[in-house]
């Protein structure tokens, strides 16, 4: 078992799944020479050759509708977009051709998404974005967020495997800054698990992302305080309602953190869904704690005051605890 | 300055055994258009009698441009096929009576009434069902002709768009790609005239739509879309060529939308010379003239085709309107596939 | 004062607005000759001429950014999608650009895009979308919905004098439907004030658009069992959250209705501000009743199905009641 | 077959003034043209200095493309400007401090930190501020350019886009539009022959971007993009055409991006031949050549002109580090812009 970065756990898994399966290949732009703006796809193109790792024009639109195509074909498209923000300009591919395909004419679309998001180093209003709720909200699309290596790698095969179109939302902040073990071993981690990322037993935190990292040093500072659980979904699309409703059910409180904009944000439906199965259950109102509803700002102070920081976390937690 | 060749017409049966059709596939030929139209006339009047639910398509004017181009096709190539290309499901087999249901929104239609109109398509024909957005089926095909390539198949995709939807961004992301490419694609434009109710001068400034081919860096072809044999060997020719490493071609079938965009619309702002002029051109009256003036075709092969395709569109008909209307039954589950909907041959 | 259908006060308000301020145009595909595919611009063009009444190509992107730009240079566009689930083409024009612009830059986008949308009459997937949910997460973007004549010229006059991007939803059904009585005079309706189509003390029913009318038909089936109070938000970004909280203060149980899909729908961000805000006053759990998370279905009784229907609602209700 | 039209460069001095600049009007170019690097080298700096957050773009080779079109615009024309256009900015007036109060995120940066790079502008000064996605504000030209055609003034609207960014279907809707309604609208494409890691070849397949102008119905030029004087001509053709009512023009204006794609990017890909063939064809020497043959131009008027540069750049830097970075208030409220906002003169 070796201890790699994020974005290494990625690459490698990228890497072994293409070696293993000949259907799979990687389109994007600069992911061939250059091997990805990231680089996760550094030296593919050498292994793989200019047809399996592709340097498509500046076109979201054809990249994605293309893999729809070859996906259709039989094959197992990998798309990068360079930042995830620019998924935007593909937007009607993947929601009218690649969500509704198999419902209507029962034609599955097995494409995958890589989307490098969020953020925490000034990259400004459109290289920041986590657009993952906006997706959410269309049948048909699977969304992985993985935070930890070895759910990178897990989520990343079993996306490709997934015969649905699903969306990878890997956060740029943890490529480098995250180290730890993977499984040598080719393992899938299935969609629609949650993985409890530390157990506790007076309140409910529910996340994703970066973000696990935000709630796990919020819950170290209120150690002997208060016992936090938190619940990391891993995939939003499809989610974990029962593990989540199974810890609501234990510790009578929820708080609900994502790094994306707050109104008709995914939160609210997780927020949605707790009240309607475990209203019973609370003993205070699930809170969220979120991004503020303005574009993702460039300035340092503009960005902390943006995304969600421990502080904001531990007050949420301390008012849910005095509730 | 035009830039697209343009395609002469086609003059001898010679000419078409050269292009590699015998006499049988001229009769086939023949019997597809009249298939179309009568799908498409029969369709019309199911929806006059109130038995297809919300609106419906025609492609009066189109048939010999769809057909010719499915005609060109082999088994293994794909296409992408749009609300004017009836033919194209017909020349590649398509169940009348699975056409119906589909209309009418009954379960044995291809999306088992989940779409309607020829939002569907049988993709064990190698056709994939399309979406509305105009032109969004573009990067599809441009993508089907890309695992093409990766895999070193001598295959070929076809992608239809009609001339309205050719300012979208789709047609250009496609054809861009395509050429940067050089992949096994052929991109089909019914130019019907009208997008709706906007003519051409209001769609596109330049004098041809094959024009852009020359911008993608491929040929482009304009063909009299109301002559089944010229758009036949331009297919064939462009497939051909795709298929052995040529690259893309861009054809583009000229004919007019010779009904409103839709039942609702009676096409007011579509000058009455230019119907008249039009129908003067009606594809299947000139296919039928052709065959007679060069491949003796008969009152009695007229007749028969005529019998044999009148009753297989009355047992069509019955047998779809026999089909029930779907029950919502495993919806939601529907949206998503199931792993095992991968077990098929070609996602081997 | 006169009564009116829902579209002829649509197109009346429109008119009248062109006629009174020359910096307002119509741009959209087939809105000129022919009038718009529903007509709504029937005429225009004879009275306002070609460059008021502009018949666009078929290019979304153009037509959304294209009204930016001519918006930033003091025009007042108003742009109409055929059908409002063409509005997925021009999806990165208003999230990355109008909707982002002003914080950024300082610059108003006033422009309106008027989306006939909704189902009901055997549309399919594409011709029937309520895709307002997924704009309502954008900050920088605006959002009606209205349900009555009357509110559908108010609101639209609103939308047009507003400096920020408004997308204009007008529901297809309504169209000829709903005749009512619409004031002569100029008028507009603020945005964020919801309008209490029907007053009641047991529970509160919080909806807009053409659900309006259904939640009018299912009160109407409960009268003198159960007493509902119907909130009609007009306008879903920004929304009314004072005027739900004091229903909901008063009744103690609400329920949430809408036409569009519910994962991630704008239904729970209504449930999780009124979790948030309202906790100690519900009795019940707050109920959703939504779309299922399918595209829209052709055949009448899958799209009969799909639709939020009165018995549902009614049914939605009763549960409440005997919470 | 190429199409658009290639542009000679410009030889005399009698050329320029018949292109009405004068002596005058040249040294405004050359000092404008080391102002722009200026600010980009001093950014560099600055940004290795950690004074930056970010990244940091430059527009090295591109100045003569920038500076040559903005010096053909005329006061109440518009444009939006991208991440090499520098010059545009430093043409139309920016003050350089607030230039860097934007690249390190100070209050008085156009944006107040909320945006940072290049991604600002002076509506005052005329120019829309850019979004990253390319080329997102062709349309957004387009549409001010439609504004100025409706209200019948002679004004025209400026558009730039990367080569690369033409594979994007915005550049087509965009075109398309422009063409089918001659709208007064200029596009400059800046082809630096990458885009990020991507060379030409594999963005389009067509000889070059000029070539497309004929697809919209209007005319294509390549111009020497390290010819500031040439670039100029070009553009004031075209300009003025769009003013006469003549429609849209397509510039290409061609040089090599003589830096990475950015700050953190060594540009490994980019052939050395291919860097030191442009670098002999730097737009400021070539200028600075061309004044001292041509006009001239003297080793005092050059050093006192580079001597001002100095120390507006000095003072700039200076007076921009003087601005605070912002504290967040009333950033929720910023998102939407109040009605009172609108009561500007071009609003009225
Ligand atoms: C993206 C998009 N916008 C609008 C529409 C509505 N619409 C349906 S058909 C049509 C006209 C299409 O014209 P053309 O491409 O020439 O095809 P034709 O119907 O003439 O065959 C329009 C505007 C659509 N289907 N897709
Ligand atoms: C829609 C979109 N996709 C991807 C990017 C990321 N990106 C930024 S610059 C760039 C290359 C642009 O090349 P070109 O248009 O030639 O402009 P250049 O940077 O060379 O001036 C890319 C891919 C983007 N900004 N927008
Ligand atoms: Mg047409
Ligand atoms: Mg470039």
């Amino acid at each position: 078992m070796a201890v790699k970065t994020y974005l290494q756990a990625i690459s490698d898994a990228l890497r072994d799944e293409m070696r293993r399966d000949k259907r799979v290949f990687v389109i994007g732009e600069d992911v061939g020479v250059y091997g990805g703006a990231f680089k996760v796809t550094k030296d593919f193109q050498q292994e793989f050759g200019p047809w399996r790792v592709i340097d498509a024009p500046l076109s979201e639109t054809a990249i994605v509708g293309g893999c729809t195509g070859a996906a259709i074909m039989g094959m197992r498209p990998v798309a990068e977009m360079q930042f995830a923000d620019f998924i935007s300009c593909a937007w009607d591919q993947l929601v009218t051709v690649a969500a509704k395909q198999h419902y209507r004419a029962g034609t599955p679309v097995p494409i995958v998404v890589r989307l490098p998001s969020g953020g925490g180093f000034s990259g400004g209003p459109f290289h920041s974005q986590n657009p993952e709720s906006s997706f959410a909200h269309i049948p048909g699309l699977k969304i992985a967020c993985p935070a930890t290596p070895a759910d990178a790698k897990g989520l990343l095969l079993s996306a490709i495997e997934d015969p649905n179109p699903v969306l990878y939302f890997e956060h740029k902040h943890l490529y480098r800054r995250i180290k730890d073990e993977v499984p040598d071993e080719r393992y899938t981690i299935p969609f629609g698990e949650a993985r409890i990322h530390r157990e506790g037993d007076d309140v409910t935190l529910v996340t994703w992302g970066a973000m696990v990292y935000t709630a796990d040093e919020a819950a170290k500072q209120l150690e002997g305080e208060l016992s936090v659980e938190i619940i990391d979904l891993r995939t939003i699309a499809p989610w974990d309602r029962e593990t989540v409703l199974e810890s609501v059910a234990k510790t009578s409180k929820a708080l609900v953190l994502h790094e994306d904009t707050q109104t008709a944000g995914f939160g609210a439906e997780i927020m949605a869904t707790i009240m309607e199965e475990a209203f019973e259950d609370l003993d205070a109102p699930v809170k969220r704690v979120t991004a503020p509803d303005t574009p993702v700002p460039f300035a340092p102070p503009l960005e902390k005051w943006f995304l969600p920081q421990v502080e904001d976390v531990v007050a949420g937690l301390k008012d849910l605890a005095e509730y | 300055m035009a830039i697209a060749r343009e395609a002469e017409p086609v003059s001898s049966i010679k000419e078409t055994k050269e292009a590699g059709l015998d006499r049988e596939d001229l009769l086939g030929i023949y019997r597809n258009l009249i298939l179309t139209r009568g799908i498409e006339e029969r369709g019309h009047i199911l929806y006059k009698q109130g038995k297809i639910p919300g609106s419906f398509y025609t492609g009066r004017g189109n048939e010999a441009a769809a057909v010719g181009v499915a005609t060109a096709m082999r088994p293994e190539d794909v296409g992408t096929p749009l609300h004017r290309d009836m033919g194209v499901h017909v020349v590649r087999g398509v169940e009348p009576w699975r056409m119906f249901a589909q209309f009418m929104g009954r379960v044995d239609g291809p999306t088992r009434g989940r779409d309607g109109n020829v939002h569907m398509a049988d993709d064990r024909l190698g056709l994939i069902a399309m979406v509305s957005h105009l032109p969004a089926m573009l990067p599809v095909a441009v993508g089907a002709a890309l695992a093409f390539r990766i895999r070193d198949e001598k295959r070929v995709a076809i992608g239809w768009f009609g001339e309205g939807a050719s300012a979208r961004g789709d047609t250009h992301e496609s054809m861009n790609m395509a050429g940067v490419r050089r992949l096994p694609v052929v991109f089909i434009c019914d130019n019907n005239q009208w997008a709706y109710s906007t003519p051409t001068h209001l769609e596109f400034a330049c004098e041809t739509i094959a024009d852009r081919a020359q911008a993608y860096g491929f040929d482009g072809v304009v063909v009299d879309g109301t002559d089944v044999l010229a758009v036949y060997r331009e297919a064939k020719r462009a497939i051909e060529k795709a298929r052995e490493g040529g690259g893309p071609t861009l054809i583009e079938c000229l004919t007019l939308r010779m009904e409103g965009h839709a039942v609702h619309d009676d096409a007011f702002y579509v000058p009455k010379e230019m119907f008249e002029e039009w129908a003067k051109r009606d594809p299947l009256e000139r296919f039928r003239t052709w065959l007679r003036d060069n491949a003796d075709f008969t009152d009695e092969e007229e007749g028969e085709i005529s019998e044999q395709v009148k009753k297989l569109l009355n047992d069509a008909i019955r047998k779809a309107d026999e089909s029930p209307l779907p029950e919502p039954e495993g919806e939601v589950d529907a949206v998503y596939a199931t792993p095992e909907e991968l077990e098929t041959p070609h996602h081997k």
